[in-house]
């Protein structure tokens, strides 16, 4: 074995002996859950209860229990976790196993939500409202009946559908056309009306701002500085034209604004970035090891 | 082997170990800063803040876990904000893994505010999908799209949403999003054609390309984590007894990591220049 | 027919759709498409699902390189798929309990809900949490202020990094107000990203109109692919 | 029995037995008048109901008097009115929208106090019959902002079409495209095509192939390495298709190596991983990123900086932008990109489309100029005209209170 495989093997003992104390003294990564009896508003039927987290330090009262199938989600969850930061020392099975985990989990889980909400809310309970009433959505209102117009892209779906038949698959164009179609109408509309449009209109403003004790220099120079961005920058995306003189120069100060704005959002993914890195570490330092208590979730244990 | 080599040739795991012990320390350690709220952050409370009790708002949850870190301190100080003043609240999603997102939420309202009742005072719509597609439709008849709650509960049973015709009636329409669809979708397609108040909390990355909209179009966004902090600050001040309660300031506690990763990244930046032109200096020398 | 016909489908909706929203009675005619565009998003889903399983079981069948981690995603949307479908563990909803099937599909506690909670949310925020290091790997080795405008770039950075934290207000706070970096960051996002954004917004939403004229009047047909 | 509550159910007998209203709570006092009318500009279905406050209803009071208004409607012929909706306190209107178009309807609006107690009714003088528009004359300026810019749009690529030469000024970060393809010749190392990593219908993507085959000519010429990985199937045929005809017109069909362009993994990381290991064995010279991309932009960048490439990149994701343009020596920024790929394929739409943007953004840059300076002015002078033009400006033309 080479020198790193050592380090790495002593490393995961260690580890693996850390945890085996953790688990044998006070007790990490636990889930607790209390039973809430749900009311049911049909008599004569069995009622049930719903299980719902609570914090561990509630574990003394009446009805909170250690889940166990959470207990192991969180391990579960603790180890994905964990496969996927192993990216950082270099690409390996872990991650790539997590990572092929991951791409078949979210494209059923998208599929999963697609058919409950799309197909079944509003195709199927539009076709067959009577049939959907009694079988997969009670609560379906009774002014619902039965649209036949939503034949129409019950056919686009099975033309859509035909991509996956090995000949016609072309056929799957004219409902990918009505899609497009429909697309390009409302986004036409939308953008020329919110980002042409309007961002002009919140673009007129006065050079000259009179405040209440006469003119503001800085509310001024603000607005000013606004406009001549804008400008600049629309000359700088200006193709008609080359770059030269006059135009040379604006669209230069165009870039300038622009790399402020890129400065901006450079700094704000940063930002946004470590957040996310700092809520993951807290999930495995705080939900799952028990080393922190930010949320005096286990106050007093 | 001079210095340069040395910095040019390291490992950049080094660099990884780093970062990560710089947002892990804080963590461990529990430091925390205190945040003053920003004129920004206030028009967003105040946009909730001065509507009347009991205002119809809907809770537009527009994320993933995903950027979970960043939104859902900024959901969770939304929700309690909006309890506080009584406002009847609607939650829908335009994210097939927003779902659950909402849940979270309404766990608040559960454990915190036990006057809400589902039906009376909020109503949790799920998730429909078509993005844009939906807000186009929602604005003109919400029913046509949500016909039931997320239980399957048709909305004319739910005293809150059985005079509910469409999202023109919100008084104001609150928007947590990640991306594609998010608050520029419900700006473009329901705010400025309609004239609707609406305020956002977005991602880091999201956030800049958002601000052309304000104020005309959208009156204010929480912009990444550091807004999501200032805005818990915020509700805080109006809200003492929100002090006592630990997990509504999430957003104030990663505060403390925050600052000492930009303060490392910036560090990395300017090494990696000096050394990048001292070089250049070396190179132009010999 | 292959590629006239969705020429023309693809251009009537769009012109219908565009020409609905000036006339009040067919306003609402738009909400009607949408919500079939709905309906055909959530097949899409399905297209997707079946794509993927198609291509990793080639993987699979061909045994090429990786073929074990290309099961496990069939084997991982397969166990998600049944288990959503078939809503394993989810109670029926209080109201209507006679009903089997009325409970939401992602109910807390069901095993849709377990999979969704304890593999698709760490594996999905973790995936996005690695950039945190990326950015401090690319920070030292690749950030260089080489022009004026990564200067200006980098030092836009700076400020709005130093100024979005507590460092802002305790490092600059001798400053005079308007210079202090929590100041000077919210001039930097309200003035001038805003103008930058505002030009780059203009420039997207003509970009669109143009390519959505373009799409309609069948002069890019990219969207119908390239076999014929 | 405590004793104020014997009081108060006594009370309360007494003055139902007496025939008053059962309500305890003081009814608070009605709205004020009550006007109904036509919503403009739609099918015919909607009637705006409007009144004035109940003197109860205080924005700040001590103790709230009015919650709620409540909305009835009946409709000619009907013998009773009908609860359709409420608002909450301090509102003013009520848009009813389910209405008949023809149809006529009385309106009355209660105000509701805590507890359940309401106020007499306040109705509307008279009936009010909604009206079918033909047109929505709110969306009148819009539609002619649409024509203007889509006309000209269409024009252009009309006339580009018959034949018009259009010119687009030249690209400055083309030129540094020829720079980094002849170093990596001379340093004998390949030079690597990234693509994007979204599929073949992205506008990006296609311009981010235009681009390529300028790329392939150049190492065709120069027999220079081409490596170009893909992150989709259909994208790996087009850059195929795409070098090989770049080849055929520089004339060096032998030089062309089907396997320089390969299809790794649709994966983002995965792709990254691929691409980035790659690059570390070959150190190629020159890198190009041309194309969509998302959070790999910044480790493709990195990784190419670490092995000392050139690089050029070109995207439209405003979230990417920062990265490439900190981390490579040249970066097309947003509408660049297509720019560029106009200037290079010459194909009529293209170029006619980018012609008819630039109309967009004369207009645009020309309201904003005669804006501010109305508005400048308005604020200087402060004359009433000039507000009337400037408003009619903002909100009719620019807004949507159309005509």
């Amino acid at each position: 074995m080479s020198r790193s495989g050592w380090i790495w093997t002593a490393l995961m003992v260690v580890a693996g002996i850390y945890l085996l104390v953790r688990l044998a003294t006070g007790g990490m990564g636990l889930v607790y859950v209390q039973d809430q009896p749900v009311e049911v508003q049909e008599p004569g039927q069995e009622s049930w209860s719903r299980a719902v987290g609570v914090d561990p330090k509630r574990q003394g009262e009446a009805g909170v229990r250690v889940s166990w199938s959470r207990t192991v989600g969180t391990w579960l969850a603790a180890l994905f976790t964990l496969c996927i930061l192993s990216f950082l020392y270099g690409d390996n099975p872990l991650y790539k196993l997590a990572e092929a985990v991951f791409v078949g989990v979210s494209a059923g889980y998208w599929m999963v939500v697609g058919f409950w909400t799309g197909i079944v809310q509003n195709l199927f309970s539009k076709l067959a409202p009577d049939l959907i009433r009694s079988s997969l959505l009670p609560g379906l209102p009774e002014s619902q009946d039965q649209e036949l117009i939503y034949l129409f892209p019950l056919l686009l779906s099975v033309l859509m559908l035909m991509r996956l038949s090995p000949v016609g698959g072309w056929i799957s164009r004219w409902a990918l056309a009505f899609f497009i179609g429909a697309t390009a109408g409302i986004r036409l509309l939308g953008y020329l009306q919110s980002d042409f449009l309007r961002q002009i209109q919140s673009t007129i403003l006065p050079l000259v701002v009179v405040g209440s004790q006469g003119f503001d220099f800085s509310a001024s120079l603000q607005n000013l500085t606004i406009v001549v961005g804008v400008l600049s920058c629309l000359t700088y995306f200006f193709f008609s034209i080359e770059h030269k003189g006059v135009v040379g120069g604006v669209s230069r100060l165009g870039i300038w604004f622009l790399m402020i704005t890129f400065g901006a959002g450079f700094g704000y993914t940063v930002m946004g970035r470590i957040a996310l890195m700092a809520q993951r570490l807290e999930f495995l330092a705080d939900d799952w090891l028990w080393v922190i208590d930010p949320a005096s979730r286990r106050l007093g244990m | 082997m001079n210095l340069t080599e040395f910095f040019r040739n390291l490992d950049r795991r080094w660099i990884f170990l780093l970062m990560l012990l710089s947002i892990l320390i804080p963590l461990l350690f529990g430091l925390r800063f205190p945040e003053s709220p920003s004129p920004m952050v206030l028009n967003v409370r105040s946009a909730i803040e001065e509507l009347p009790e009991g205002s119809d708002v809907l809770m537009a949850w527009d994320f993933d876990p995903a950027s979970r870190g960043e939104l859902s301190p900024m959901a969770a100080a939304f929700v309690r904000h909006c309890a506080y003043k009584k406002h009847k609240l609607y939650f829908l999603t335009l994210w097939a893994t927003g779902g659950p997102l909402i849940q979270e939420s309404i766990d608040i309202l559960n454990r915190e505010f036990p006057g809400y009742e589902y039906g009376r005072d909020y109503v949790n719509l799920g998730f429909r999908p078509g993005g844009e597609g939906v807000i186009k439709v929602v604005v003109g008849d919400l029913k046509k799209l949500f016909a039931n709650d997320v239980d399957g509960t048709s909305l004319d049973e739910l005293a809150l949403t059985r005079n509910l015709k469409n999202i023109r009636q919100m008084d104001l329409i609150v928007n947590v999003s990640a991306g594609y669809p998010g608050t520029k979708e419900w700006v473009l397609y329901a705010a400025t054609p309609y004239d609707l108040e609406i305020v956002g909390g977005t991602t880091g990355v999201s956030a800049p390309s958002l601000y052309p909209y304000i104020p005309g179009q959208l009156t204010g966004l929480l912009a990444a984590i550091k807004a999501a902090a200032e805005y818990e600050q915020a509700v805080i001040d109006l809200y003492p007894a929100l002090m006592e309660n630990d997990t509504a300031q999430e957003g104030l506690r990663r505060m403390g990591p925050q600052l000492l990763a930009h303060m490392l990244v910036i560090l990395l930046i300017v090494a990696g220049n000096v050394i990048y032109f001292w070089e250049r200096r070396k190179g132009v020398a010999s | 027919m292959k590629r006239t016909l969705p020429l023309l489908i693809a251009a009537v909706t769009g012109f219908v759709l565009i020409g609905a929203h000036f006339v009040p009675y067919t306003q609402s005619w738009g909400e009607e498409a949408m919500i079939w565009f709905d309906i055909l998003a959530a097949i899409a889903f399905i297209l997707g699902g079946a794509n993927l399983v198609r291509l990793n079981l080639q993987k699979i069948s061909d045994r090429r390189a990786g073929w074990g981690y290309a099961a496990v995603t069939v084997i991982a949307f397969f166990l998600t798929l049944v288990v959503g479908m078939a809503k394993m563990g989810v109670h029926p909803s209080a109201q209507f309990p006679q009903f089997a099937w009325s409970g939401d599909y992602v109910q807390e506690g069901s095993s849709f809900w377990f999979i969704y909670q304890y593999a698709f949310y760490p594996l999905g925020a973790t995936m996005f949490a690695l950039l945190a290091c990326f950015i401090a790997s690319a920070a030292f080795r690749a950030f260089r202020a080489k022009n004026t405008e990564a200067i200006i770039l980098l030092s836009t950075a700076f400020i709005v990094l130093v100024g979005r934290t507590y460092a802002g207000t305790a490092l600059t706070g001798w400053m005079p107000e308007a210079l202090q970096f929590d100041n000077l960051t919210g001039t930097i996002m309200n003035v001038f990203n805003l103008a930058g954004n505002r030009a780059i917004t203009i420039g997207i939403g003509l970009g669109v109109v143009s390519l959505s004229l373009k799409i309609l009047l069948g002069v890019d047909r990219s969207y119908l692919g390239t076999e014929e | 029995m405590d004793k104020s509550i014997f009081l108060t159910v006594l009370a309360a007998g007494l003055f139902s037995w007496g025939g008053a209203s059962p309500v305890l709570a003081q009814s608070p006092r009605p709205p004020g008048e009550v006007r109904a009318a036509d919503f403009p500009n739609d099918a015919g279905d909607a009637v705006r109901v409007e009144w004035e406050l109940s003197p109860d209803d205080q924005p700040q009071p001590a103790e709230r008097l009015v919650v709620a208004y409540e909305i009835l409607r009946r409709e000619a012929g009907e013998e009773a009115f009908t609860r359709i909706g409420e608002e909450t306190y301090q509102t003013r209107s009520f848009k009813d929208d389910g209405c008949t178009p023809g149809a006529s309807y009385f309106y009355q609006v209660v105000a509701l106090g805590p507890d359940g107690a309401r106020s007499p009714a306040a109705a509307a003088g008279s009936p009010v019959t909604p009206v079918m528009q033909y047109f929505d004359f709110s969306q009148f300026w819009f539609g002619v902002i649409l024509l203007i810019v889509g006309g000209s749009v269409i024009y252009f690529i009309q006339l580009a079409r018959s034949g018009r030469e259009l010119k687009v000024r030249p690209i400055a970060g083309l030129e540094a495209v020829d720079e980094a393809v002849g170093r990596a010749t001379e340093m004998g190392r390949p030079c690597l095509y990234v693509p994007g990593i979204l599929d073949i219908n992205d506008m990006q993507t296609l311009a981010g192939v235009t681009v390529l085959s300028r790329v392939a000519g150049l190492t065709a010429e120069f027999d220079a390495r081409l490596d170009v990985p893909t992150c989709r199937s259909l994208v790996m045929t087009a850059c195929r298709e795409t070098v090989e005809a770049a080849y055929l017109g520089a004339g060096r069909p032998d030089a062309f190596n089907e396997d320089s362009v390969y299809y790794l993994t649709d994966e983002q990381f995965g792709y990254v991983a691929g691409v980035t290991g790659k690059m570390l064995r070959e150190r190629p010279a020159a890198c190009f990123y041309m194309g969509a991309f998302f959070a790999e932009s910044l480790i493709l960048a990195e990784t190419g900086n670490a092995v000392g490439a050139i690089q050029v990149a070109g995207t439209a994701m405003p979230s990417q932008l920062p990265f490439f343009v900190a981390a490579c020596d040249y970066t097309l920024i947003g509408e660049e990109l297509f720019a560029a790929s106009a200037y290079l394929s010459g194909e009529s739409h293209q170029l006619g489309s980018l012609k008819g943007q630039d109309v967009g953004k004369v207009l645009g840059g020309t309201l904003v100029v005669v804006g501010c300076l109305l508005s400048t002015a308005a604020v200087l002078t402060d004359a009433a005209l000039l507000n009337q033009v400037l408003s009619y400006l903002t909100d009719h033309v620019l807004g949507n209170q159309g005509w």
